[in-house]
């Protein structure tokens, strides 16, 4: 039996539908009434996270019995592509839209368009606020930020002082410097905690290596690296070469890297926005509001922290798919 | 078929017909080489010389027709197997690497190596062994693109006669080259012909012809009309046969008027000593030659008058007015232009169609463009005109300009010369690779523009052109004019003694 | 074979001769185009809903405009590869502008709209003056010059909104113009069309569009017939940006703010790529703008048409590869059918 | 004035002119390098320290072989975008193969290592060679031929491992080769100074680099002399394909996994950039690898001491297309000095 028939719900999750964010279990339906031809729109799906997402929502498409097509854009400098993506869609009569926008605002004409056909667009993993959006299922990536932080302040101890060098991810991508500037104001409440340098730059692992060992020069006073997986991932190989075991790593998001690494204790932690639940509730909405079925409209998973002590607890098929998985473009029913 | 018990010929085709986009370039023609003798092919522009060379060469492959040489059969002829057949060739737009220094593009496509590895140093011996041996004024490490057209030529000689060639094909090899050159060119082309090469030699020049040839096999519109045997054969006859119509004379009589001073230049030195010390003057109504040997910067004065080379200090008046902003924009505006030696560099944007070819240097006249806007009818009519007078072949303006023989582009750039309203042209090498014919449209269109009144000035390196044409003649020698000869004393002796003359000052100077 | 046969064999061969001919005068991209167009008519019906067809044009209208900028560079013997940080500065700017401009003069819609587009085309213009500058002024080669400018373009683009996306746009400026259909096409198409226009009539018509193909054809002879080249390169390179600019503003009125995200490499590659299959030479001097436009177009139905037949957007890339090196080969064969060798 | 005063002047003005002659013959890199290195040297004591010095030369070196094959494609008159594709599928198909291999053969090191290599470099001969043959014998421009190619390698890549990096390397290619260092220098600098040496052989002693620079410079008398322009071309575009598989190896084993993301459209820039400012030509024929190899250490440096001096790192494009622009320009303004207009 694949990981996907294991039960995953019911599942903490924040409804944040109203005012007041309120924790529910949420569960899915049982099957859809009728085979809905569901498009799903993804930025890229160059790393595990994305994957992650695509695991999700072909498992839950497959579960309840829908058709779905998934295109990516290749990238997040690719709006354009995303936006023309978007328009086949509509043209090749998909009942619903999942999508993971490249730039909050850029897909909103799209998505109005959407609604003027009665098309519902659920808005998955990347934060996307907008009236017309008929639902949505993202992290507040102020709680991953602040989650991230509070792991690194977690992992200080008392009176040491903790330098710190973010890593935040691609300048102009929005999402960085958000998330930058989040950690920035958590840790900014813990007086031992300095925040030396940002360096953006694009998530490769090739460029963040980079980024990192000339950080490691210029700031010989660095101890703490919060950074992408990527920069976590470079870090690794840059701190054993440079012998700087004692500095730490906090990786803003998950990936398989990122679990092989914290099992061998290679960084301290990693937090997770649980991507798979994320595909799965997206459909399950989608389902939903094509039967006509009552859905909450913004679903918010908890941002989770893994560390060495969560870790066993945790059910990994959440966070990431199975390595043996490949990513699936369509499911046909 | 010969009467004589002449060798039997090495190279023979039968029946060639090459066809290009709308045209056919050869027609059914036959022709052959012998062993030890020279085959000139003859005909003008645009007759299919350099297309029936460049089959021979293996660079085109013929629609129809056969090929022999030295009794075996070939077909889909490649350059490279043409080379190594011994078919050697000098072209007429030549095949050298500019960015290539002069001995790397002599052994180029046949490098000597040494396990593997190319030996540099027999290579340069046996260049510089050869080069001595022309009398060529090269330097073997100097970049090809950075010499004059003439030196190249001499490197692209150099580069045909290093490989022992069987067949030896020179399209218009003395082109640029003065007669010093020339001369030793062909003291080599005799000991070849004795040692038993085959030589097909392509010129516009008569003398050349007649001097060399012991064939002539002459072309008109991609079609044989004659091979004949030279002896005996007169000019006349030949440019009959080439036309098909009666040239009388090469060279016209022109009524030189010399009127007021167009051009004065005082004490100029110019593009990095190229030109040094300068006084030179040009009449309205006359023709002021300038002739002297390859490289003693001839085309860099007028290149400077125009606009062209730095100027280091002097002084050049157009019509008795200083000149102090020296462009090619700000000299046409003032009535000068300027025709460049080397064509396929500083002439034609070759991609480009005639039409756009001939009217880039006239696009500010009002009759072609006002504000901006052209006016293509009058343009093409302009065009038309221009190109009708100079007997353009095929006179078809929508044709790129790199899609002409070689003549027939000379004749595009000439046609700027028609297009606007000017007082003063400067000839660098005007008639290179023109047909006789052609050659006569051009002098007469210099008698025309003479009897309009205007300035010309004419640098050329086929010394009984400048002789013929000027009113007036400089001779220069190393940058520096040496002579101005006039009327009678304008004679071919002259000018040589006064190359001789001044090698001597040098040389006592020297000494000193 | 009775006379008749051979007649009408003859006849067929005769109709094959003049097809192949007509092939050989426009180029092997309409038919390709008129193909991809047919065959998709026919196994998709969804193909020629209006919603599909003005998706289509906006696509292509957008990749053209650029295109044609870059296609006037190519011709003039240059390369352009800032125009995708052009573009993202250019949206960025009209952006703050608008939205500064809306605080200033509320409700002044027309006056708001026009000093952002001001500020954008004036952006895009300045980008490709200095990109002039460099080239023909300093002699740098096209392509470093412009790879500079546009990692200076794009370090401006990013410092000044720190990449999050501007918004406060007029309302007017997104639904009148950026996703507003006149007659049933996108707005997109009428600019492009408009300057497709323009554009085919420099070409033939004027001394700058002359002189563009005399510099690329042959720099030098340029000069020698008194061509001020200086000026007019740099006048390709305004140009470029100045279509870059309008690019961008097109994006951002349909998109409703301005994006840094808009440039990137993806648009001046596609550009570039665009211009060359319409047969733009990349050693310059050759070039038709209307080759371009179906360039563009052909570029934008070949993705369209792999969505929407659902083609696993992974191997795409590999489809559009194969389908652009299968194109330019086949135009390459024609080519050498009909010219020499 | 007196004499001596005279004397002094012209003495040092001779010695200004002698340096300027020097400049103008090796050109304006080594100055620049050299003042950078010292600057850096007199500002920042860390500039200096070993594991700086290690960083600069494996990036440097890095770079250096991929603009080594993006020379040698430009100076042969070609284009070659794919490189920075070619170099994320080698990664991967050497990860692939390396942890096939791993539960094939296990604990033999050696042999798992050996068949990565293998089929790494294999990858980058084959993409070369298809886009040899797309230039050579379909006669598509190498521009268009190498942006196809680029979209289908790195197309393949993402199919292979859908963007997830690939574990399971053998340690000791990691530690021995990767992050190894032989007396005192990162494995990466060996690498690139045998390619260097053995490229600048083929350049001066070899027929291939005499026919590519032939080739490079005028193809049509290339052809007419004889020489078979299509299998060196292809050559040229097989070296490319096979530095940049090297170039994959290296950081694989640098990194320690596969990864798509070392290919992309930044590595194709910089390894034109660092050619061109290191005085290839676009236009073929011009070009000197080890002016490459300076140029490659010049890039590396300048982003590290920006770094280093912690300039902002949104600034950072800024400054680097400035300097860009200004180091080619210096270049174009020295060179008009010496040689003619
Ligand atoms: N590459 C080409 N493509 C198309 N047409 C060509 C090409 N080369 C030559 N032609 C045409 O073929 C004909 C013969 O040209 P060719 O160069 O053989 O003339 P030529 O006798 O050498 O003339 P010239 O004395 O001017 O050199 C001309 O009409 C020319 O326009
Ligand atoms: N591009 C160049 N760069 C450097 N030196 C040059 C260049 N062109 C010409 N020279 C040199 O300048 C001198 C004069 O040039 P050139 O041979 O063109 O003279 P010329 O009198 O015009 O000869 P001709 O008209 O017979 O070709 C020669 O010594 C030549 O080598
Ligand atoms: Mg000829
Ligand atoms: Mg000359």
């Amino acid at each position: 039996a694949s990981a996907g028939d294991a039960k995953w719900y019911p599942f903490k999750m924040n409804d944040a539908s109203a005012d007041t964010v309120k924790v529910v279990d949420y569960s899915p339906v049982e099957k859809a009434e009728k085979r809905h031809k569901i498009c799903v729109l993804f930025p890229h799906m160059k790393d595990s996270f994305w994957v992650a997402v695509a695991y999700g929502i072909t498992e839950q498409s497959k579960a309840l019995g829908v058709n779905m097509n998934l295109y990516e854009a290749g990238g997040y400098d690719n709006l354009p592509k995303q936006l023309s993506q978007f328009d086949d869609c509509v043209a090749s009569g998909a009942d619903a839209i999942v999508i993971g926008v490249i730039s909050t605002v850029g897909v909103a004409k799209q998505v109005l368009a959407a609604k003027a056909k009665s098309i519902p667009v659920i808005a998955v993993t990347n934060s996307f606020i907008s009236r017309d959006l008929t639902a949505g299922v993202f992290v507040d990536l102020k709680s991953m930020a602040s989650a991230s932080a509070n792991a690194l302040l977690a992992s200080v101890k008392a009176g040491e002082a903790a330098n710190v060098v973010t890593f935040p991810g691609p300048a102009g991508s929005g999402w960085a410097e958000t998330m930058n500037k989040d950690f920035e104001t958590v840790v900014a409440n813990n007086p031992n905690v300095k925040t030396l340098s940002s360096k953006f730059g694009d998530t490769g692992v090739a460029v963040q290596l980079q980024l990192v060992q000339d950080a490691l020069q210029a700031y010989p006073s660095m101890n703490y690296i919060w950074g992408t997986a990527p920069t976590a991932e470079a870090a690794i190989g840059a701190l054993a070469e440079a012998g700087r075991s004692d500095v730490k790593i906090i990786s803003t998001y998950e990936n398989q890297a990122m679990l092989d690494a914290l099992k061998r204790g290679d960084i301290t932690a990693f937090t997770t926005q649980y991507p798979v639940i994320e595909g799965r509730v997206a459909i399950d909405q989608a389902v939903r509001i094509l039967d006509k079925k009552p859905f909450i409209r913004l679903v918010q998973p908890i941002a989770g922290v893994i560390d060495k002590t969560t870790m066993g607890k945790m059910d990994m098929s959440t966070v990431l798919a199975p390595a043996s998985w490949s990513p699936v473009y369509s499911v046909k029913q | 078929m010969a009467k004589e018990e002449a060798s039997e010929p090495i190279l023979i085709l039968r029946g060639i017909t090459k066809r290009f986009q709308g045209i056919t370039a050869l027609r059914q023609v036959d022709f052959d080489v012998r062993a030890g003798e020279v085959h000139v092919l003859f005909g003008e522009n645009g007759a299919g010389k350099s297309t029936l060379i460049n089959i021979i060469a293996g660079t085109f492959q013929p629609d129809e027709g056969a090929y022999r040489f030295d009794g075996l059969h070939l077909s889909h002829l490649t350059p490279h197997r043409a080379r190594g057949a011994g078919i050697c060739a000098v072209f007429q737009e030549f095949s050298l690497a500019p960015n290539l220094t002069v001995v790397e593009n002599l052994f180029l496509g046949r490098e000597i190596r040494r396990g593997g590895i190319l030996d540099l140093a027999t290579m340069r011996r046996r260049a510089s062994d050869l080069i001595e041996e022309l009398g060529f004024d090269l330097e073997l490490d100097r970049q090809v693109g950075m010499l004059s057209r003439a030196h190249q030529q001499m490197v692209e000689i150099a580069k045909a006669l290093l490989g022992e060639p069987r067949i030896l094909i020179l399209d218009e090899p003395t082109a640029s080259l003065t007669e010093r050159e020339a001369g030793r060119l062909f003291e080599l082309v005799a000991a070849l012909k004795a040692r038993g090469v085959g030589i097909i030699y392509v010129s516009h020049r008569m003398r050349e012809i007649r001097a060399l040839a012991d064939r002539i096999t002459v072309l008109r519109d991609g079609q044989l009309v004659r091979t004949l045997e030279a002896a005996g054969v007169q000019d006349a006859d030949l440019v009959e046969l080439m036309t098909g119509r009666k040239i009388d004379g090469l060279f016209p009589t022109f009524d030189h008027k010399p009127g007021r001073v167009a051009i004065e230049v005082q004490g100029l030195s110019a593009a990095r000593g190229a030109v040094c010390d300068v006084d030179f003057v040009a009449h309205a109504g006359e023709i002021t030659g300038i002739a002297g040997l390859v490289g003693c910067g001839k085309s860099e004065l007028v290149r400077a008058i125009y606009g062209l080379e730095q100027i280091e200090h002097g002084e050049i008046r157009l019509h008795d007015v200083a000149q102090n902003t020296l462009s090619p924009r700000h000299s046409l505006r003032r009535g000068v232009v300027y025709f460049p030696a080397n064509r396929a560099t500083e002439g034609l944007a070759l991609a480009r169609v005639v039409r756009e070819n001939a009217s880039m240097s006239s696009l500010d006249v009002r009759e072609i463009a006002r504000l901006g806007l052209l006016d293509t009818r009058n343009e093409r009519s302009l065009v038309q005109q221009a190109v009708d007078r100079l007997k353009l072949r095929p006179p078809n303006l929508e044709r790129p300009a790199g899609r002409l023989s070689g003549g027939n582009r000379q004749k595009v750039m000439l046609a700027r010369g028609l297009m606007r309203d000017l007082s003063v042209f400067l000839f660098d090498e005007p008639t290179v690779g023109i047909d006789v014919g052609a050659k006569r449209e051009v002098y007469d269109f210099m008698g025309r523009l003479l009897q309009a009144g205007a300035a010309v000035v004419v640098v050329s390196s086929e010394l009984p052109e400048v002789l013929a044409l000027s009113n007036r003649l400089y001779v220069m020698h190393h940058g520096r004019i040496v002579t101005q000869l006039e009327g009678s004393e304008k004679t071919e002796q002259n000018v040589l003694a006064s190359f001789f003359r001044s090698e001597a000052n040098a040389a006592t100077g020297a000494a000193s | 074979m009775t006379v008749e046969e051979a007649d009408m064999r003859s006849s067929s061969r005769g109709d094959l001769r003049a097809l192949s001919r007509w092939i050989s005068a426009i180029g092997i991209l309409p038919v390709l185009l008129t193909v991809l167009i047919l065959g998709m008519c026919i196994i998709d019906p969804r193909f020629s809903g209006v919603a599909n067809v003005t998706n289509i044009l906006r696509n292509a209208s957008v990749l053209a405009i650029v295109a044609f900028g870059q296609a006037l560079v190519l011709i003039a013997g240059g390369f352009d590869l800032s125009v995708g940080a052009i573009v993202a500065l250019a949206s960025e700017i009209a952006a703050v502008t608008m939205r500064w401009a809306g605080t200033a003069f509320p409700e002044q819609d027309a006056l708001i709209i026009a000093l952002g587009v001001g500020a954008a085309l004036g952006t895009g213009i300045l980008v490709g003056l200095v990109n002039g500058i460099c080239v023909a002024v300093l002699r740098i080669s096209g392509f470093i010059a412009t790879l500079g400018s546009m990692s200076v373009t794009l370090g401006i683009a990013l410092i000044i909104t720190n990449g999050i996306p501007v918004y406060g746009l007029p309302q007017s400026f997104i639904t009148q113009f950026g996703r507003a259909r006149w007659f049933e096409f996108p707005s997109a198409a009428y600019v492009a069309i408009a300057i497709l226009l323009v554009l085919a009539f420099v070409q033939r018509r004027t001394v700058l569009g002359r002189y563009l193909y005399a510099i690329g054809g042959n720099s030098e002879a340029a000069i020698v017939s008194g061509i001020s080249t200086r000026r007019y390169q740099i006048a390709a390179y305004v140009i470029s940006g100045l279509l870059a600019a309008v690019t961008g503003l097109l994006l951002t009125a349909l998109v409703g703010s301005g994006q840094a995200s808009f440039g990137g490499d993806l648009m001046m590659l596609q550009s570039i790529a665009a211009a060359v299959i319409g047969g733009v030479s990349l050693h310059g001097g050759v070039g038709r703008f209307g080759m371009v436009a179906l360039s563009a177009i052909f570029l934008s139905i070949l993705s369209n048409a792999l969505n929407l037949l659902r083609v696993d957007s992974r191997i795409q890339p590999i489809f559009i590869g194969v389908i652009l090196i299968c194109a330019v080969a086949l135009d390459e064969i024609r080519r050498r059918r009909t010219v020499h060798d």
